[in-house]
């Protein structure tokens, strides 16, 4: 050993050279782990951002205004030969008793006109809500109730604050009368926010206080569970095979850059995809949980695969070695050794994916998704609407009591992802694991 | 299939699905299921065939055209019948913290048009920056339009009502019709692509908002949204007529379009509840001055011309080719 | 010791790159390769890990009940051979394998030759060791459990105890077999994956260096391990240690760059090597 | 209802067809003292038998739920007695057999009942329990065959792993030719459209020109442009709206998933994660309305502050807050390859005195660039796909521009306005929707391959 | 020879698991583990895996130009304690480590002292091999790289090259230095890391038993470079190869069960073990 190197030369000393540029290395570092720190605030903030905006705009949807008025329930009027049957009182005319109730509140309106926008304050919605009242408590047949009313919509956003009473009648959709009514009923307690039941059991409507979340959400759970139930075996499936057992040539090359590719493809075209085949070939009913699910499946497969891939790629060889040495056939490889460490990756693939296929309108714009239905779904071939698509309807509705149920859908939406995702991502902690 | 199944324009939308719910709630027929694809892709659904499959009505924003007409007869689609349901006024809404406007259709075309004529009366790249370029009554502001894409039928009807309108009022142009139908075209409903036009969405709630963002702007969308958000934006004039109901009505506000359904005859009688459910349609409660349909924007027709359209529609008088 | 050093060097670095030019074509093993009624028989053995060609044409048997050692300086391609045997080098993105392997007269890379149940039969020991991330017990556990040696949990606790046991690793992990197979020391690790593979009782069991990070006591106990094996079993051996191929093996073989350079009793290949490479691997001995 | 019935009565059949085969196998080894005889692990001969009870009854019982009504109707109509179906087409008949249906379940209807719809509806209802059963039957009949099929098969010297293993492979299989089905689907979707559409419009100049204008006549009364369809500024309207968004998310969400996984304590990575996982799920109506009235003010705002002049639509208003919207794609996929690098290489790095962030930089990135650059892949083709905030934020308006401050539009949202607007499906206008949709599937395609050419180039195998 | 085994494996058996339980309190160390003027200072040093104490108070010096085996049966925490030195137990989760080791007199488990040019002063050759999944050549330049240790190409080739031959692989690789390290073999990747380490030329070096997997005639090269490296830089190398202590080191430490049992001259340790364990272990010497 005659040569002379820096690696045995001890004047040179590394330690030197570490020390002369350490604090630059080290501010680097600093930079760097605050640039990683700031990152992720950053993302938490957007995160926050958004919730408190929708939040701050929706919670109000929560609550209802209710007029309770003095009900006449005549028992003439409901139930003339007095039968109890639920049919017969099922068929009385609540309308004309609210309205009955209205005028003789303000027994001072009298004009035609008057009278119409009198009638108005009430919901279209209160008579059935009546009559589900007298229904459930068949005692009160005969007596004067005082029933909380449903307000119509425009009443509940002046109550709400919405409508600015200090401006001009012109400019108000709710005029100096109703204005007046309102606040004589605000001065009785007889104009109260209640918890709005009816956003949560109703379908859709078009009357904002009458609109309800219960078709999206259920049509959102139907399409979501079946698009888990296929999309996941099926991405895990094909990654596996793709990954470890196809052979790899051209054609594999192909298909991968081909997964890719279809990640890419807008959303839409897979619901041109999705009219074309499933319901033009295969004759999937349109605006059905069904077909939904199938073309999110589509839509969602290549993100598990994509992802599903990474996973697997990520796996140490040497376990596959160590499994197959023992004898284990490949595919046992795979199920003992390969996938749990690599289902965190894939769970994280299920949860953007189906975060994705949560939040999608595009492709079920052409499978008739965007439809009024009113009906609750009660199954997957029944015509639905899901949460995105009747997010994008009322943000669309010209009525002003539409903002803040668009806003509060959005937070069912959410509070919907949030549980969907609790399970995924406990499960992944589960699996997680260094080596 | 035991609810009717409707499909089409998504301006008709709000109506339709009014009527439907009403009608769900207040008869013992299904709610009937309204989608919106739009008109033309209603039309579509609506031309493919008779049977369950298929659409019983379709909503349109414009009248059927004749190629769509031929292609329901092939299909066997044979007897349709026409319900024009009212207008749907398209207004031109600004801030109302800034000045109203008062347009003509002149000025609107000047503002809005690819080309315009100089003092010489050539064509030339329309050189207006600002509104008092244009008309000097008009306030100095910059013209910054928030309008529908050339994809939408609200542009189609606007192009062809408003542009239109204020172009033909040059002479020249007019002449221009009979000689080069294709240029007179291009003249008249070409909008200019500098920016000053914005091509925005198609959700009229979002252009409210950006035109509560940006007094400067003026937004083009439906009646119906300046009727829910009087408080904040109002309609500009038009020919020194404000969007109203009553002016709307009454035809004296001129950028307006008819509304229309469309039912499918064969369907009558077989799948429940159509004659109900166009009979609610066309009843004075949903439809009339008065009616529900008001409440959500509809402009009612004549009262004449209501009755007539009601009782053929109720006939189910069929159609003829367009 | 200096100048021994040097002279090695030089003579390795001649043995380990000078050669390499012209030892592009296989060379004559010395010996005899052969024996009768082998377990394992390899003929003109070639392995390619792209067109780099890692074996070259080797030919050599397993006996019966026999430990074979294979020696020779690193990167021979003793690995590599020896992963040959249980078509463990299927898993390598191209690596190809050609020539004749037969185990009982079965040839191993025959296409229609199901690889799981012939792993099952030649179980191999890494030169890394690489534990599951999971349990020690599982571990040990999981070659039997997918082979069905067992009937019940006792019987299966029983197999672990016995091949932990085997594998001197027992009494050190008793009352710790829940913890993960990875948190184990290098030497621990290796005597877990020993464990692992004896659990399954393969017919034939391959080594590559399975005493490499175990101190002289473990050490024994793995020869002993191996030495009560050979009763039953054939074991090929790769090691470093020529004491050890020496205190444990019937037969030696000795490779060289890819070569079988020569093949014989241990004891005829240790006292009295035929060729010229083997004579100085064996001389320059330091281990 | 009786469907989900007849699955679960099949899962019961798969489960004692599982058990008798497993037991089968092992009298047949000679009890459980015998299974090492056995040529599979017991359970496998149980799973042998339950696919083959399982899997043809299942396919039998989708196609028969598929073909059921179709089937019913199709006996139906054959039994309808001559005058009722007389000179009636397809369709109409369809609406008859509707309503005799309807009479069945008992829905409301519009015309009279007479005794003919009455007797039609009483057969339709008799030859429906029919189908029922036979359906039933016929299911049931196919599981047990296979199960008995299998188990007869059941002896010791069977390969029933491997015959198990070969089933899972078909499957999974199977399941890797979705991807290329949905490709055929798609290409073939949009081809035949896109051809007519080029047979109207010149390929030079929709791929050439520069000028985008889909406005066409659409009534024949009606006067309209011609129109014009050059795709260029579409493509280079994608191009920077995705890479603003890019430029937001690929930073952002990569630099989080260092610090989650190398930097964050255990609690804060637990939490932050699925939090930022919860922005890829956010409706993107919340985006556009979020992009348009908050960040588009703002900077057209800051612009006009100074001086700049911003349009109130901008391609930067788009990108950015379509940049947040992907986020997740780059953090959560990039922090799990992280966070599966070994530990021992991020030693063998700190043991020669790299600090933490070069070896993050040079070591663990370098060994995770594949399942990165598959989030990156993710995250673009999500940026490419978005509509919504695109269409709320950046306007419509096809400006061919380098500046981010201009309005823009892109593939994706022309697509969506295109196919949702009023439509005709014999014009050049819609046409162009499926010719976008093709020569971006195109265009994605070259950039795929490339991508993948360079990940294997830089891909670095560890262990 | 059997018997011998199992005499072995009785006593071992003892040692490994028997005394565990009454270990819980550490022990005196034979021998004086001090030094004048040491590079490295332990004292009482202790080491917890969770709630697992694998180092029972350790102390222990490593001098100047000295060459320090560390040997003791498998996971008697001979890796441990070596990566305490350069604070490598801060990568394992749910590792502590109490008491002092001072590096030239400053304490090296200081909260304000910075691990990274600890660690460039006290180079670590792993037990496992741990090539990075880079080209053979980026392996061996990453430390220079970041250090910034040459200031050209030219230099870091010449590193590189001169880094590669010392631990006896460049002519093995000299022609692929392109290739991945991961694609090496078994002995190959160990010298590819020891060449990894003295690229950037710690002070200090700690081998985790660098020659494991490596033939006689590399073991040669190797420990040929340890006497080298000694005359500038300190050496701890953990070994079971006692002949391999006793050819490289100075001095010896014997850990048991995460006790230092006995330290001292190397000749003297053994030659005359002073402690019953001690004695034990080298006289069941087989390696
Ligand atoms: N990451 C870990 N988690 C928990 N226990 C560990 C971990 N690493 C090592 N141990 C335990 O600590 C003890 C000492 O381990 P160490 O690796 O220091 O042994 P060693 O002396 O290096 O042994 P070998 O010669 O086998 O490498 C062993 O009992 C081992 O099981
Ligand atoms: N996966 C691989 N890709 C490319 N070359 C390889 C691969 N594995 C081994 N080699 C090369 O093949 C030759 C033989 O390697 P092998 O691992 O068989 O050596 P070995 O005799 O086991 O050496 P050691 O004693 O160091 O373990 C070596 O030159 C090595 O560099
Ligand atoms: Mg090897
Ligand atoms: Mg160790
Ligand atoms: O949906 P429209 O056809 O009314 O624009």
């Amino acid at each position: 050993m005659t040569d002379q190197t820096p690696a045995s030369a001890p004047n040179k000393r590394t330690i030197d050279a570490v020390n002369a540029s350490l604090k630059r290395r080290r501010a680097k570092e600093r930079r760097f782990r605050r640039l990683g720190a700031a990152a992720v605030a950053l993302g938490l903030l957007f995160v926050a951002l958004l919730f408190t905006d929708i939040v701050a705009k929706g919670h109000t949807a929560f609550q209802q205004t209710y007029i309770k008025l003095p009900v006449v329930l005549e028992r003439a009027q409901i139930d003339p030969e007095g039968s109890g049957s639920a049919e017969v009182i099922a068929r009385a005319n609540y309308l004309g008793i609210i309205r009955a109730a209205l005028r003789a509140h303000f027994p001072e309106v009298t004009a035609r006109r008057d009278k119409r926008a009198l009638y108005q304050m009430v919901s279209v919605g209160a008579p059935q809500l009546l009559r589900d009242q007298v229904l459930a408590d068949p005692a009160l047949i005969g007596t004067t109730a005082e029933v909380w009313l449903l307000a119509d919509d425009d009443i509940d956003m002046v109550v709400k604050g919405y409508i600015d009473r200090d401006l001009p009648e012109s400019e108000r959709r709710v005029k100096d009368r109703a204005l007046g009514w309102i606040e004589r009923l605000e001065s009785e307690g007889r104009i109260a926010k209640r918890f709005n039941t009816i956003f949560f059991t109703n379908g859709t409507s078009r009357e904002p206080e009458l609109a309800g979340i219960a078709g999206a959400l259920a049509g959102s759970f139907y399409t979501l569970a079946l698009t888990l139930l296929l999309s996941f075996p099926i991405g895990v499936g094909a990654a596996i095979y793709l990954e470890e057992f196809a052979p790899k040539n051209r054609w594999t090359d192909l298909i991968e850059v081909n997964i890719n590719n279809l990640a890419a493809v807008p959303s839409i075209v897979f619901g041109l995809l999705g009219l074309a085949v499933f319901i033009g070939i295969f004759g999937v009913p349109r605006s059905t949980p069904l077909v939904a699910a199938l073309v999110l499946t589509l839509m969602t497969l290549p993100t598990i695969i994509i992802s599903s891939r990474a996973a697997l790629k990520s796996v140490p060889p040497s376990i596959r070695e160590a499994a197959l040495g023992v004898g284990a056939s490949p595919l046992q490889t795979q199920f003992h050794h390969v996938l749990p460490l690599a289902l965190p990756g894939m769970l994280t693939g299920a949860i953007i994916g189906m975060a994705q296929a949560l939040g999608e309108t595009a492709p079920l714009l052409m499978i008739g998704m965007i439809a009024f239905i009113v009906d609750v779904p009660a199954g997957f071939t029944d015509p639905a609407t899901v949460l995105p698509v009747q997010i994008f309807l009322w943000a669309d509705s010209p009525e002003r009591g539409f903002v803040e149920r668009t806003s509060a859908a959005i937070m069912v939406l959410l509070a919907f992802l949030i549980l969907m995702n609790l399970a995924a991502v406990l499960l992944r902690r589960r699996f997680e694991r260094r080596w | 299939r035991d609810s009717i199944y409707i499909v089409g324009s998504s301006t008709v939308f709000p109506f339709s699905t009014a009527v439907a719910e009403t009608f769900g709630r207040n008869t013992d027929f299904a709610t009937p299921k309204v989608e919106s694809t739009g008109s033309g892709g209603g039309l579509k659904l609506f031309c493919a065939g008779v049977g369950v499959d298929h659409p019983d009505i379709t909503n349109a924003s414009r009248r059927m055209k004749a190629s769509e007409f031929e292609r329901c007869q092939e299909a066997g689609v044979e007897d349709i019948t026409e319900v024009k349901i009212g207008y749907d006024g398209i207004a031109l809404a600004n801030s109302r913290e800034a000045e109203q406007f008062d347009l003509s259709l002149r000025d609107i075309w000047l503002a809005l048009a690819k080309d315009v004529p100089n003092e010489a009366g050539e064509l030339i790249p329309n050189p207006y920056q600002t509104w008092n370029e244009v008309n000097r009554d008009l306030p100095e502001v910059a013209i910054e339009v928030l309008g529908p894409p050339p994809t939408s039928g609200t542009r189609d009807a606007f192009v062809e009502l408003a542009m239109e309108g204020g172009c033909k009022t040059y002479d020249f142009i007019k002449a221009m019709k009979k000689e080069d139908k294709s240029r007179y075209k291009a003249v008249c409903h070409g909008i200019r692509e500098d920016g000053a036009y914005v091509e925005a969405g198609e959700n009229d709630n979002l252009i409210v908002q950006k035109l509560v963002a940006n007094p400067d702007a003026i937004g083009i969308f439906g009646f119906s949204f300046l009727d829910q958000n009087a408080d904040q934006v109002q309609g500009s004039k038009v020919d020194g007529v404000e969007p109203t109901f009553e002016s709307i009505a009454d035809g004296d506000y001129p950028v307006s379009r008819s509304l229309f359904f469309y039912v499918k005859n064969a369907h009558v009688g077989t799948i429940p509840g159509i004659e109900e459910f166009v009979a609610e349609f066309t009843g004075e409660q949903a439809w009339g001055p008065e009616g529900y349909l008001v409440d959500k924007g509809l402009i009612p027709l004549p009262d004449a011309m209501r009755a007539e359209v009601a009782s053929a529609a109720q006939s189910f008088a069929p159609m003829s080719r367009p | 010791m200096i100048t021994t050093v040097e002279e090695i060097q030089r003579s390795t670095t001649a043995m380990r790159s000078g050669e390499l030019a012209r030892s592009q074509e296989s060379r004559e093993t010395v010996g005899d390769y052969s024996v009768p009624d082998a377990r394992m028989r390899c003929r003109d053995v070639e392995v390619w890990y792209g067109d780099k060609r890692a074996i070259h044409g080797v030919s050599l048997d397993l006996g019966r009940n026999e430990v074979l050692s294979m020696i020779g300086p690193s990167g021979c391609g003793k690995s590599t051979f020896l992963r040959c045997l249980n078509r463990m080098n299927d898993t390598i993105d191209g690596c190809r394998v050609s020539g004749s392997i037969q185990l009982d007269g079965e040839e191993i890379y025959d296409r229609a030759l199901d690889p799981v149940p012939l792993r099952a039969r030649v179980g191999m020991v890494f030169q890394k060791p690489n534990p599951f991330p999971k349990s020690i017990y599982e571990n040990v556990a999981y070659g039997p459990r997918i082979h069905g040696l067992t009937n019940n949990k006792t019987e299966l606790d029983a197999l672990v105890e016995t091949s932990l046991r085997k594998a001197g690793l027992w009494d050190e992990v008793k009352d710790r077999l829940d913890a993960p197979g990875t948190g184990l020391s290098g030497g621990q690790q290796q005597r877990l994956c020993i464990a692992r593979t004896i659990a399954v009782s393969p017919e034939v069991i391959l080594m590559d260096e399975p005493c490499s990070a175990l101190d002289p006591i473990a050490t024994a106990i793995i020869e002993e391990l191996i030495d009560e094996l050979r009763a039953n079993y054939s074991i090929a051996i790769v090691t470093h240690s020529m004491q050890q191929a020496a205190r444990v093996s019937q037969r030696t073989a000795y490779f060289h760059l890819g070569d079988l350079i020569e093949v014989g009793e241990t004891n005829q290949i240790f006292t009295n090597p035929q060729h010229r490479l083997t004579e100085d691997y064996i001389t320059g001995r330091f281990g | 209802m009786q469907d989900w019935i007849l699955l679960l009565v099949l899962l019961a059949v798969m489960t004692a067809a599982y058990h008798l085969g497993r037991r089968r196998a092992v009298t047949g080894a000679g009890g459980p003292s015998q299974v090492h005889r056995l040529h599979s692990l017991p359970a496998y001969y149980g799973l042998y038998a339950a696919l083959w009870a399982g899997l043809p009854a299942l396919l039998l019982l989708a196609l028969w739920v598929g073909l059921q009504d179709q089937l019913v109707l199709m006996l139906l109509q054959a039994q309808l007695p001559q005058e009722m179906t007389a000179g009636l087409s397809e369709g109409r008949l369809g609406l008859l057999v509707n309503d005799i249906r309807n009479l069945a379940s008992g829905a409301m209807l519009s015309t009279e009942i007479t005794p003919e719809l009455q007797a039609a509806a009483d057969q339709y209802a008799r030859l429906d329990q029919l189908g029922q059963w036979s359906m039933w039957t016929a299911v049931l009949a196919l599981a047990l065959t296979g199960g008995w099929v299998a188990w007869g098969r059941t002896h010791p010297r069977l390969k029933a792993r491997n015959q198990v293993e070969t089933m899972v492979m078909a499957i999974m299989v199977i399941f890797s030719s979705i991807a290329i089905l949905t490709t055929l689907g798609i290409v073939l979707s949009v081809l035949f459209e896109s051809l007519r559409f080029f047979s109207m419009v010149s390929p030079l100049e929709f791929f050439f020109g520069t000028l985008w204008s889909p406005q066409t006549a659409l009534r024949a009364d009606q006067v309209g442009a011609s129109g014009a369809f050059g795709a260029v500024p579409l493509f280079t309207g994608t191009l920077m709206v995705s890479a603003i968004a890019m430029l937001v998310a690929v930073p952002i969400g990569l630099l989080s998933a260092i610090y989650l996984s190398e930097y964050a304590p255990r609690r804060l990575r637990a939490v932050a994660k699925p939090v930022l996982e919860v922005l890829a799920g956010i409706p993107t109506v919340v985006y556009g309305f979020f992009a348009a009235l908050t960040v588009a003010p703002f900077i057209r705002e800051l612009g006009q502050s100074v001086g700049l002049d911003v349009a109130s639509e901008s391609a930067l208003a788009a990108g950015l807050v379509m940049g947040v919207m992907i986020i997740p794609f780059v953090s959560s996929l990039s922090e799990d390859v992280i966070n599966a690098v070994p530990q021992s290489l991020r030693d063998g790095s700190y043991a020669l005195g790299a600090t933490e962030s070069e070896t993050i930089k040079r070591v663990i990135i370098p060994a995770a660039l594949p399942g990165i650059v598959g989030g990156v892949l993710l995250a673009v083709s999500r940026a490419i796909g978005e509509t919504m905030i695109v269409v709320m934020a950046a306007g419509l308006a096809a400006n061919l521009t380098a500046n981010p401050l201009d309005s823009v539009t892109t593939v994706t949202v022309q697509i969506v306005t295109l196919l949702t607007g009023d439509q005709e499906f014999d014009s050049a206008k819609t046409l162009a929707a499926f010719a976008l949709g093709l020569t971006l599937f195109a265009v994605t395609l070259v950039l795929n391959v490339v991508a993948l050419h360079i990940v294997r180039k830089y891909r670095e195998q560890y262990d």
